[in-house]
């Protein structure tokens, strides 16, 4: 009989036990479950994984600023989770399905998401912006853990179909505690489905600790489940692409769902509304932000020969172009038309709203006749 | 015309929608190989395999949130929620993504989701076994709401449902599973009167009753012994409860002036509140007396054998149809 | 007197009830240690100590369900839900368990359990953070449903709420959570207006406008308004949503005559929608023209530009008021 | 770093891997993780024990008879877990807190739950009999999963009023799929309350095989979630005894949660209306007859010397005077009276609810006046 008496004696809050392939100093090292699966990761591929993770960086900092100067309600840092983001997606296919919650910058810049719809939705224009089966990336989710049963959905479709895509569901380590989240585990391991699972593990779930929601990692609930695991280390790009190519071709081949924990650190507030410094302690930032996964990579990249001002100035401009398409579409921004509240409630005629689509459609033009106070 | 069950017209319903688009899927608990706790996807699963039939793990959030990730891939999940009662736990995937999501993707992500809920009370079930939930979904914007009455409308409305591109809440009332009646199998969905209109189940000219699902057979039990004294009752089965048909409730209004509406649900906030208001703005000057509700108190599901004091049966109806006519009822008048 | 926020009204009721009763504690999301996201519960953790003031996981369904588990061990938890559109999550707990454990035991078991939900919109949030889900809860058995207006309510009502043996579901407007107002914080609760009834908070002669929670303030607005069109309102700040003071609204029914209802939340089968018709029932014969309701779309909450074209504005409140006056409101009737 | 991506291979499906002390023929066997706990139970109290079980069975079958003859709307038979069910309850102290399901006939007659109070529900006359502060079980819950959230939340109360009772959540293998069963989880870990989960794990969740909800075996997702657990035979009731004493004491002791999967079998149907010949072997089921948790302990006190004719007469004795109580409840009970529809839904005056008991009460009186037709 399997030992079930004595749980592991790991800590949710041990963000050492990680799988890694790129050290502190961004120098490779080798880890032999990892090791397979970054074999043909070259430095031209991983100049493009930079690129990304830099242009996620400076659309998450214009975000932040966006907002500041209120082009934007809200927005929601991802600084410090570039890697796992980026190079999740990166290890994808370009038909897989991404289910992402609203943190995930990253895998919808890999998927050439367009500036505008970065800001459209925090701007408070639209519930939802790019158009998800252009992209194969849903739209941002809010209710906590609610998409993980929707890639489990998605994924019970693929198998249907005999597709060779995979699946996935991005949600934080707060999320783990959603009931849907683990009934997410359940459906997926009862029909073998091909999902994969990424928890990004920053540490907070805005002011708990996760040591609240778990006190063995997080990695460690799968496998009761009968889904295998691994915990990465979520600030290492090539351990993150490494991984997820693990993952998603367990998956993809048959095997079943798989679940990664990528310990990561959320450097920024939980969003523009939050004040962190209520709950954490600023040498815990200041801990994290010296492992920043930009610098790690940059690190590796030019150890590789591989990173000189020309590339960094590339970048810049890359970035730059992106951001100011972000900035003229808020800015440039009309007020909506009104009735458009109406809009696509149905897919079909519904009666009720359609006579109350019609009242209002009248009141409005009241208002234009001078009938209004 | 075939007769049969409405349990069977039901079953014939899915049938037909899994033979003619292999995107249709049927998924609940228990509802393969035992064909459901009523029997209404028997067979279902030796037929189109255990791919399409699929029994699920024991959790209704997960069927409802894997149904909507199937959408998402473009099917069109059937979802069984074995009881009323236990469709609550389902409740967030409902409001919060099957019936928004249409709305937040403006349109590109559809939710053509048939959710199929054996409804109400009567049979001598135990708690939670027997809940009108209906107004919760009635009130929850981006969801049509539909509720049964006879076999032919199970099957004709389950099939539009299905083939609905919006998510469909399906009220089958249990306690008429059994209930026979003719059923045209070959009839064109498309000839059918479309699922959001109401019908006029009885006509008469002195008091509008409106109802809907098992308690249509209550009002026309209540027509026929109104009938004896002399009192003729229109009735109208909803069939719809989002959206309401008002188009043919106020027309009867407009003709007797004078309504009970009736639900085995709670009162307070519940679809008959909605009738009464929507009718009384639309109406009002047609109206000779305050229209009435009568339905099921605003107490929990009581035990079985209490359930007969709390179901609006014939004898409440009759008694708001001689207070809508001004006669005295034999029950002296309380007044808050 | 203490001139405070809202906020801070319910701040100091949670405080007095801490300090008060050692069965009393507070759990959610967020409320230790950060205060609560609206800052509502700050101060508490460092005040009562984490095993009173309690950081729950990440799980609206686990929070009320011990909640339920800590009341059947005596104590009077107070949930706060972290948003509106969190509290679905949780139904199947508020639904099967908070509301009926009462009735189930035959009132062995006590749920004093009071779930504070920051509610409603206006306050330019993203999805699911301007919700209005109150009628779901007036629509079920065995739950007590209030919604506040003012920081001397917020201050009373949540004492009251808490004392209260049975579970309330406790509605603060976020976008008057900065609101100030005089509050007295010494005054005993058994003095004060009983939780379950309804104030007039403005007379007035010729229209009765019935509303609740921030609505009031519009409703207020648009009273000012009228005056100075020589229309007089009377304003009715229901409180309670279940139970509804009909005393209180009738008898102004009966003078006025002519009644609006008001509220963010959605039309079908919302709070409005049972007011009215309770109303009608009641006040018949009083009724000079029909109750009209001014409400939330039908729709999902609408992103944030959007949602000034969603709430029922002081416009919209006046409009209803012409017509229910038969005054030409400027705007021509469109009928079903 | 712990192994998680390769999950044990064990199967849910595999039911012989379990913990026990008796063998299938009742023949003690030794087990070093159980023994210590069982040291002390000695003939006397088994067959106390025993007596629990075949009142236990008698009673059930007694329900099933008097549902069959129209007394009762409904039955879930408990035939085949009286052991799980009764050797789990008396491993507990008096004053612990049971938190069942509708099946867990076994812990209420350990804790003298009366004859009537067995069948007043499923007569259709209440929700809920007996009294839960008399017995400390609360009632039956309906909804699957549901309990295991209120067991947690009485245990923080428990950890708050420094009491030293645990708080026990019964449910069944099926039940683990719901949200609020991992939530459960969650918040005990999380707290370290003292909380003891017992899943039933009776094969069958109506038609739906373990498998459906767990590909491994159930105990295996406990310590994912930092929670110990044991998977023991629920058949044989001395290592029930032994497991929930290491399971109470481990929760008892300030150690936190702990969790139970007892491996049985529901041998009759799922409830008087279920047909399970629909969807189960009849071998399956003669397989676990054959393991009859009565047999195995009676086996074992006569190799102790400590059951006889005259303890078997007793026992027969008993339970006919309960099973006659059982029936004379049912079948003198009167119908309710009609205005109880409104009790106890608050606590307090409710205007609302209170003026349409009234108005109902005037109708009603109406009847006696003549005026019904
Ligand atoms: C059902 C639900 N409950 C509560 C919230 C409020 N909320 C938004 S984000 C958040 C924390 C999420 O933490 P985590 O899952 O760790 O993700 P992170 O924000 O750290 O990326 C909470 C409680 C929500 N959005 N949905
Ligand atoms: C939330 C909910 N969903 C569905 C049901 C219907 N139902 C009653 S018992 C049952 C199976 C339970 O199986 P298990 O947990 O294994 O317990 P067992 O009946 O085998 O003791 C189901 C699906 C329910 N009571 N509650
Ligand atoms: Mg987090
Ligand atoms: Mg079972």
């Amino acid at each position: 009989m399997t030992d079930t008496l004595t749980p592991a004696a790991a800590l949710a809050s041990d963000t050492e036990d990680v799988a890694r392939l790129l050290d502190h100093e961004g120098c490779r090292v080798r880890d032999e479950r990892l090791d397979p699966w970054a074999a043909d990761v070259d430095a031209p591929m991983l100049r493009q994984v930079y690129r990304d993770m830099f242009l996620s960086r400076r659309l998450d900092a214009e975000g932040v600023a966006l907002q500041r100067q209120g082009h934007l309600g809200l927005w929601a840092p991802a600084q410090g989770q570039e890697a796992v983001q980026v190079g999740t997606a990166w290890a994808c296919h370009d038909d897989d399905f991404l289910f992402p919650s609203y943190r995930e910058i990253g895998i919808e810049v890999v998927r050439g998401v367009q500036p505008k719809d970065f800001v459209m939705v925090w701007h408070g224009a639209q519930h939802a912006s790019w158009n998800p089966f252009d992209v194969h990336v849903a739209n941002p989710q809010i209710i906590i853990g609610a998409q993980s049963l929707h890639a489990v959905g998605y994924a019970m479709g693929i198998q249907r179909d005999g597709g060779d895509q995979v699946a996935v569901a991005y949600f934080g380590d707060g999320a783990t505690s959603q009931g849907d989240v683990n009934e997410a585990m359940i459906f997926a391991a009862s029909y073998g489905v091909p999902v994969v699972f990424v928890c990004s593990n920053n540490q907070w779930a805005i002011s708990e600790p996760v040591q609240l929601q778990s006190r063995t990692p997080i990695s460690h609930r799968a496998p009761g489940f009968g889904i295998p695991s691994l915990r990465v280390d979520g600030n290492d790009v090539l351990a993150c692409i490494a991984a997820m190519r693990w993952a998603a071709d367990h998956a993809r081949s048959g095997r079943g769902p798989a679940y990664l924990e990528a310990v990561t650190y959320r450097v920024g507030p939980h969003t523009t509304s939050d004040d962190p410094t209520r709950y954490r302690d600023a040498d815990e930032v200041a801990h994290w932000k010296a492992r920043d996964p930009l610098a790690r990579v940059e690190s590796y990249l030019r150890s590789l020969g591989a990173f000189d001002d020309a590339f960094a100035q590339t970048l810049t401009a890359d970035a730059d172009r992106f951001t100011a398409a972000m900035r003229s579409a808020v800015v440039g921004a009309g007020a909506p038309e009104p009735l458009r509240v109406f809009d696509q409630v149905y897919a079909e005629p519904h009666s009720g709203l359609d006579e109350q689509r019609a009242r209002f459609a009248v009141y409005l033009d009241g208002f234009s006749g001078g009938a209004a106070r | 015309m075939t007769e049969m069950t409405m349990g069977k017209a039901l079953t014939a319903a899915m049938r037909r929608a899994l033979a003619d688009d292999d995107k249709t899927l049927v998924m609940g608990e228990d509802i393969g190989r035992l064909g459901g706790v009523f029997r209404i996807t028997d067979g279902l699963q030796s037929e189109f395999g255990p791919r399409r039939v699929v029994d699920t793990p024991l959790a209704e959030s997960g069927i409802v949130g894997t149904a909507v990730g199937l959408a998402f891939r473009g099917f069109r999940p059937i979802v069984e929620i074995q009881f009323d009662g236990f469709v609550y736990p389902a409740f967030d995937q409902i409001v919060s993504q099957v019936a928004k999501l249409h709305y937040r993707t403006q349109g590109r992500v559809k939710m053509p989701i048939t959710i199929r809920i054996p409804w109400a009370g009567g049979v001598g079930a135990a708690e939670h076994h027997s809940e009108s939930p209906e107004a919760y979904f009635v009130h929850t914007a981006g969801l049509r709401v539909v509720a049964v009455s006879n076999p032919q409308d199970a099957y004709t409305m389950l099939r539009q449902a299905i083939a609905s591109d919006d998510p469909v809440v399906f009220f089958e009332p249990k306690r008429l599973y059994h209930a026979k009646g003719e059923v045209d199998l070959d009839a064109d969905i498309a000839d059918a009167a479309p699922m959001g209109l109401a019908r006029v189940v009885r006509e008469g000219t002195d008091v509008t009753v409106v109802t809907y699902g098992a308690q249509v057979t209550t009002a026309l039990d209540a027509a026929l012994a109104a009938e004896d004294e002399g009192i003729s009752l229109e009735v109208i089965d909803l069939r719809s409860l989002s959206p309401v048909d008002y188009g043919t409730v106020a027309a009867s209004v407009r003709r007797t002036g004078r309504v009970v509406v009736t639900h085995e649900a709670a009162r307070e906030a519940g679809v008959g509140a909605e009738v009464i208001a929507s009718i009384t703005e639309k109406c009002f000057h047609y109206l000779e007396a305050p229209p009435l509700r009568v339905t099921g108190h605003d107490i929990p599901y009581p035990p079985a054998k209490l359930e007969q004091h709390h179901l609006p049966d014939l004898d409440r109806i009759l008694d708001a149809v001689d207070r809508v006519l001004g006669r005295p009822s034999g029950v002296p008048e309380v007044t808050a």
